[in-house]
């Protein structure tokens, strides 16, 4: 109970913001200003997420699983050539470029191609999922690494401690505020890659909802389809908050000071 | 010979910094090395303890050309780890040499004997500037190599805590036959724990005073560490003028 | 609605007209550039600009927003709208016909729609695309359950031509069928309107309610220039399409032989016979909503009249 | 030509990754592993490229005006929102989940509600652009202006420093490697961002080209666009990392020694 | 009365870090405080400096309570912006104030007086440790404040420039008619430099040495300045047994 109270002290300014843009919203389609099918009202959207609920739970649940898998294997494979480019500058110099230009591509582009490799498996979304997330993944942790303190590695190097010892013990750590960084990003971006995955062909999924819908020119449908597509990738940046919190104890524990005194 | 340093030079983007250096420390012996600032008394300690490759010359310790891990090292900053507790920041080197467990005794025991051990659990931003370069001091220690390479380690402590360190290290030092360079400003220092000072100047000369005064050593300014106190002082002066 | 801002082009005063076509211009838009080029609209004061969608659903949407003033969609997407009480109107046919068939590959040994039991169908997912399926399948004796329906998205080529799927629903005859055999692959197609669906209109030209109740008088305009667009299509088929492509040479081009092939397999089935050009039939309209209804693919069964308007009349 | 000799000693290694994945690209379509409407041959595209210049020409220089203007209202919007969340606490509750929720949206459901807005101007794909690198820039602004040492802060306080002094002097120089390292990914993600808007509706950029070719199953003039654009988006990120280079000069000496001592 | 502090309390996370805490300077007084490690020395300067709000009692600097920028502050780290040049370190206090070139030459001076003129467009990661506390010295002269704070200014400071500090610090501070709280583990310093020297205590009381000695004074360690210095020892280790 205490910790709803103060949750509730925190976030009060948003709820209020967040009731004053609904409100305003409301007015504004049923005063007719926008026509409900370009943008519905919240109460419709409403409506039919009540009303929809059993298949929405199925196709958010699908959605889950993809994005989940996508940030897994983007964590996994972001992070070890994130590693590996910190290690191996030949490594950096020949993949850095590639991991660029994989960013550039529409991947709608890329979907035959896609469709060729995984067929209409999950793992044409994950892979989906994986493209969006692995960039941002792959820049904070090889950022992240490089912004260690010289002086530490030295201490380290000077007690002997061999090139894998120095990362885990001074760079691994020393970079973990600007990973934590990239993976907040990322915790959103896998579930919007999932969603275009989905876009790109799939039998359940939220994106795939949205495509029905739309197709039926139902907007309300397609908002609250949105709208719980909203609530799974807040939710995992804020697990990615959580986590961060925690690994970064002694960070947050220093910065509190700072706000008390600086308030 | 636990240390051998034979016409070393070095420079950082053609700047000479130290140009043929030379210095010797017995084995068991406590050697300091006092100069003017900027003089290179770090840039020794970081090429002896292998961080730093020399241009020219060559550095051996027990015989043996210098690597990294042959030698404690204590850097003038107390760089301890902000995300570990104290104990966990004692227990760095031992963690390194995969001997944590073996280790923990010991690193209570250093707790325990310079007043910190209800800090063991702390985070560094929690202690005091004097605290914090006594923990580094003790992560020295805790590397148990023969040959220590200090800078300036009690530079931040508090005076009484400086004495009592003082006579701590010199016993342990006597007790433990370890090798120990200390780099160091302050002179009473260098005299009351060296066997041997040398006097480090800008051109990589070096003066060398004996330091003859029977152990256990008083901690009161007698006249005879008064005398060889401004015997390196002017030492270090000379050059000046 | 933007139709009633003039312009002083050419120093005429012109009424600028907006037009979302349902994809990028091709050779079904013959008529329209050909209007364009040929100065029909100018001659009616009229002043056309072509945009283009960003998703199939747009034109409808911005149709009825007044955002545009015309748009080319489907007569079953207008019958959804108007069951989601989204208030277009449909003004004229501009196909007469499916253009959507069903299609595999000759080489599968897929003779009939029924023979498709068993095997997998790839398709977009939209309802009336399911709808159209389960008739044709029906239809044919077969049980539309035993279809292994898979969504491709974007990629029905793709997976047909990679093998990922048996057959496609959701292809045109005049564009996928074409492209497809230009790689290569024979394609066999069945006409849903040969299967128990109604021979619905591929491609309607709408308007809002209020735009027609408003500017009727402009929608006329835009219909005769564009009828005599038809004709001269119609007549000079290459000659026209050829306009069409050098039109669209300066932005972009179009491959002139697929669109040959489409304008010809197009022509016939733009052809309204005796009656002008885009004429609708009420018996159209109230079949294919009624089946629409009855399939599930339209919340409603809608009232027909309301939802188009022979513009001409 | 001693700068091309030092470049190319760099970057070796990556020319010739990329020689031998051309070349084995080019043998895979060859052989008939994969039909080219899928994954055209280099070659196919080459020559695509240079049947298409001058249209490409143009397509590009409407990409590049709309990433461009995307990007600076993108950094000048994030960086003020960034700001703003750091100073005032109560912005930071009421618009940090709004951002979020930005992103969680597929962009392709608010195309009708831009085309609204903004018409078919320049404007919606610019639009598009910013709501596609808003968000990376928030994140690595805020998160980079709370990396900084408290201790730096207290000895400007104690000199009497205002608040916006203690920003400018400490706060955002402390700020600026993860700053740049969000502008990295920002760089590449306006690109794609403009590219996506030129698909929502548009009458010249590679998106738009791209689009129509793929209509059209014209693989080789897909690719040679999306060629095209992975060359813009590679270019804005090397513009940021020679920009990152000279303001943070400071830091990289530091680090060269390092990679001096560390090979 | 240049800094009077009154009653002084402050806790951090309802740990008592000062109780009960006194003391006056008065106007161009020279004080210290000594005291062991972790008794809070550091602490009541950043109270002073305004930095940290007491819980309980009243600071008071020049007659006003004590605020931001009141006093001139010198903490324990020297805190060099790794990103300015040494000049434009020093000028830090003077971009804060507005006065950035009147205070450029005052820097130059400063520079050529401690001998690292050649260093005005070093980076501080190119400076020797002892260097690099030098031009944070410098940095808090160049605030220009009447009251200054200074938490272990000389502490890595070689011997010989540590000296020609104390004398340079101890004349400027008379020509100036500056107040001087000093916070200091080198009781030679304290004696030498002080009119005044408090002892802190861990339980917040604190013992009061009056230095008679007349100035200007001797850089020798004569019987007076020996006998002071074990005065103040004594009273340090006192507590402890
Ligand atoms: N953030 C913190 N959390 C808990 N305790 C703290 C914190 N900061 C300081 N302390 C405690 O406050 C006490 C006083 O610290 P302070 O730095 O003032 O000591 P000091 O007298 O200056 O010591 P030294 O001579 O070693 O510099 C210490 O016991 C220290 O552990
Ligand atoms: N990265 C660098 N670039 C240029 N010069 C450097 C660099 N690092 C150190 N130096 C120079 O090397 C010389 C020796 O430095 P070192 O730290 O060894 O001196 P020191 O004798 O330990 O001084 P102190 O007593 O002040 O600690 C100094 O003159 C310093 O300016
Ligand atoms: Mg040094
Ligand atoms: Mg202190």
């Amino acid at each position: 109970m205490k910790k709803i109270s103060r949750l509730f002290k925190e976030y009060y300014l948003f709820i209020l913001a967040v009731v004053i843009v609904l409100a305003v919203w409301e007015w504004i389609v049923q005063s007719g200003k926008v026509p409900p099918f370009i943008l519905p009202a919240p109460s419709g959207i409403l409506d039919s997420l009540i009303e929809n609920r059993e298949m929405l739970m199925e196709d958010t649940w699908a959605t889950l699983q993809e994005s989940l898998l996508g940030f897994s294997i983007s964590i996994i494979a972001g992070s070890a050539l994130g590693i590996a480019m910190f290690f191996f500058r030949p490594i950096e110099r020949m993949t850095y470029p590639a991991v660029l230009i994989s960013q550039t591509i529409p991947t709608i582009a890329l979907s035959p191609i896609f469709v060729m490799w995984f067929g209409y498996s999950i793992w044409s979304k994950v892979g989906i999922a994986v493209l969006t997330a692995f960039f941002p993944i792959v820049v904070s942790v090889y950022d992240g690494l490089n912004q260690h303190d010289k002086e530490y590695v030295d201490l380290l190097r000077s007690m002997g401690a061999k090139r894998m010892q120095i990362f885990r013990k001074v760079q691994l750590p020393m970079a973990l505020p600007s990973i934590f960084s990239g993976l907040k990003l990322v915790a959103v971006f896998s579930v919007v890659g999932a969603t275009i995955g989905e876009w790109l062909g799939a039998d359940a999924g939220l994106g795939y909802y949205t495509r029905r819908m739309s197709g039926n020119l139902n907007a309300e449908a397609v908002f609250s389809a949105i709208f719980l597509l909203s609530i799974l990738g807040m939710l995992f940046f804020v697990v990615v908050a959580i986590i961060e919190k925690r690994v970064l104890k002694w960070k947050f524990e220093r910065e509190e000071k700072k706000h008390e005194v600086m308030g | 010979m636990s240390l051998e340093i034979k016409e070393l030079s070095y420079s950082i983007k053609k700047k000479r910094i130290l140009s043929n250096v030379s210095l010797q420390a017995m084995d068991g012996e406590f050697l300091s090395i006092v100069g003017k600032s900027g003089t290179g008394k770090s840039t020794i300690l970081k090429l002896a303890a292998g961080l730093l490759t020399p241009d020219h010359g060559s550095i051996t310790i027990q015989e043996t050309a210098t690597s990294l891990g042959a030698a404690g090292f204590m850097p003038q900053k107390d760089l301890l780890m902000p995300w570990r507790t104290v104990f966990d920041n004692l227990l760095l080197a031992a963690e390194i040499q995969k001997k944590k467990q073996q280790k923990r005794q010991e690193a209570e025991m250093w707790l325990q004997r310079v007043g910190l051990f209800e800090y063991r659990d702390a985070y560094p931003h929690e202690l005091s500037g004097g605290m914090r370069q006594r923990v580094a001091f003790l992560r020295t220690i805790l590397t148990g190599k023969e040959v220590l390479l200090l800078d300036e380690p009690f530079g931040a402590l508090d005076a009484m805590t400086k004495k009592e360190m003082h006579t701590w290290i010199s016993s342990l030092w006597q007790e433990l036959n370890k090798t120990i360079v200390l780099v160091t400003h302050d002179l009473f220092e260098a005299v009351f724990l060296s066997d041997r000072v040398m006097v480090l100047h800008e051109n990589g000369t070096m003066d060398e005073v004996k330091i003859d005064v029977p152990r256990p050593r008083s901690k009161q300014m007698t006249p005879e560490i008064a005398e060889l106190m401004n015997t390196l002082e002017s030492m270090i002066t000379h050059e000046e003028n | 609605a933007c139709s009633s801002k003039d312009d002083k082009k050419n120093g005429k005063n012109l009424t600028t007209v907006t037009v979302m076509l349902d994809w990028y211009p091709n050779a079904v838009h013959t008529a329209l550039y050909d209007a364009i080029e040929k100065g029909y609209f100018e001659k009616e004061g009229l002043d056309v600009e072509v945009k283009m969608p960003a998703e199939t659903n747009d034109p409808i949407k911005l149709v009825a927003a007044n955002k545009i003033d015309i748009a080319i969609s489907y007569q079953t997407q207008v019958i959804v709208s108007r069951a989601q009480d989204i208030p277009v109107v449909s003004i004229g046919a501009v196909v007469r016909h499916p253009l959507d068939y069903l299609m595999v590959k000759s080489s599968s040994g897929i003779k009939r729609p029924k023979d498709l039991e068993g095997k997998v169908l790839g398709s977009s997912s939209a309802p009336v695309g399911e709808a159209l399926i389960d008739t044709v399948i029906k239809h044919d004796g077969g049980d539309p359950t035993k279809v292994k329906k898979r969504d491709v998205g974007f990629n029905l080529i793709p997976s047909l031509a990679t093998d990922r799927v048996d057959a496609i629903d959701g292809a045109y005859i005049n564009h996928e069928k074409i492209l497809l055999e230009k790689e290569g692959h024979k394609i066999t197609a069945f006409n849903p309107a040969e299967y128990g669906v109604p021979d619905y209109y591929e491609l309607v030209a709408i308007a809002s309610e209020e735009g027609i109740s408003k500017n009727k008088e402009m929608y006329k305009k835009f219909w005769r220039a564009l009828s005599k667009g038809q004709e001269n299509t119609k007549k000079n088929p290459d000659k026209t399409l050829q306009q069409l492509l050098q039109h669209e040479d300066k932005s972009f081009k179009l491959d002139a032989d697929v669109e040959k092939k489409s304008l010809q397999v197009l022509l016939p089935l733009m052809d309204s016979g005796k009656k002008p050009f885009g004429y609708q039939e009420e018996a159209s309209w109230r079949d294919v909503a009624h089946w629409m209804y009855k399939q599930g693919a339209a919340k409603r069964d809608i009232d027909v009249k309301k939802a188009f308007v022979n513009i001409m009349d």
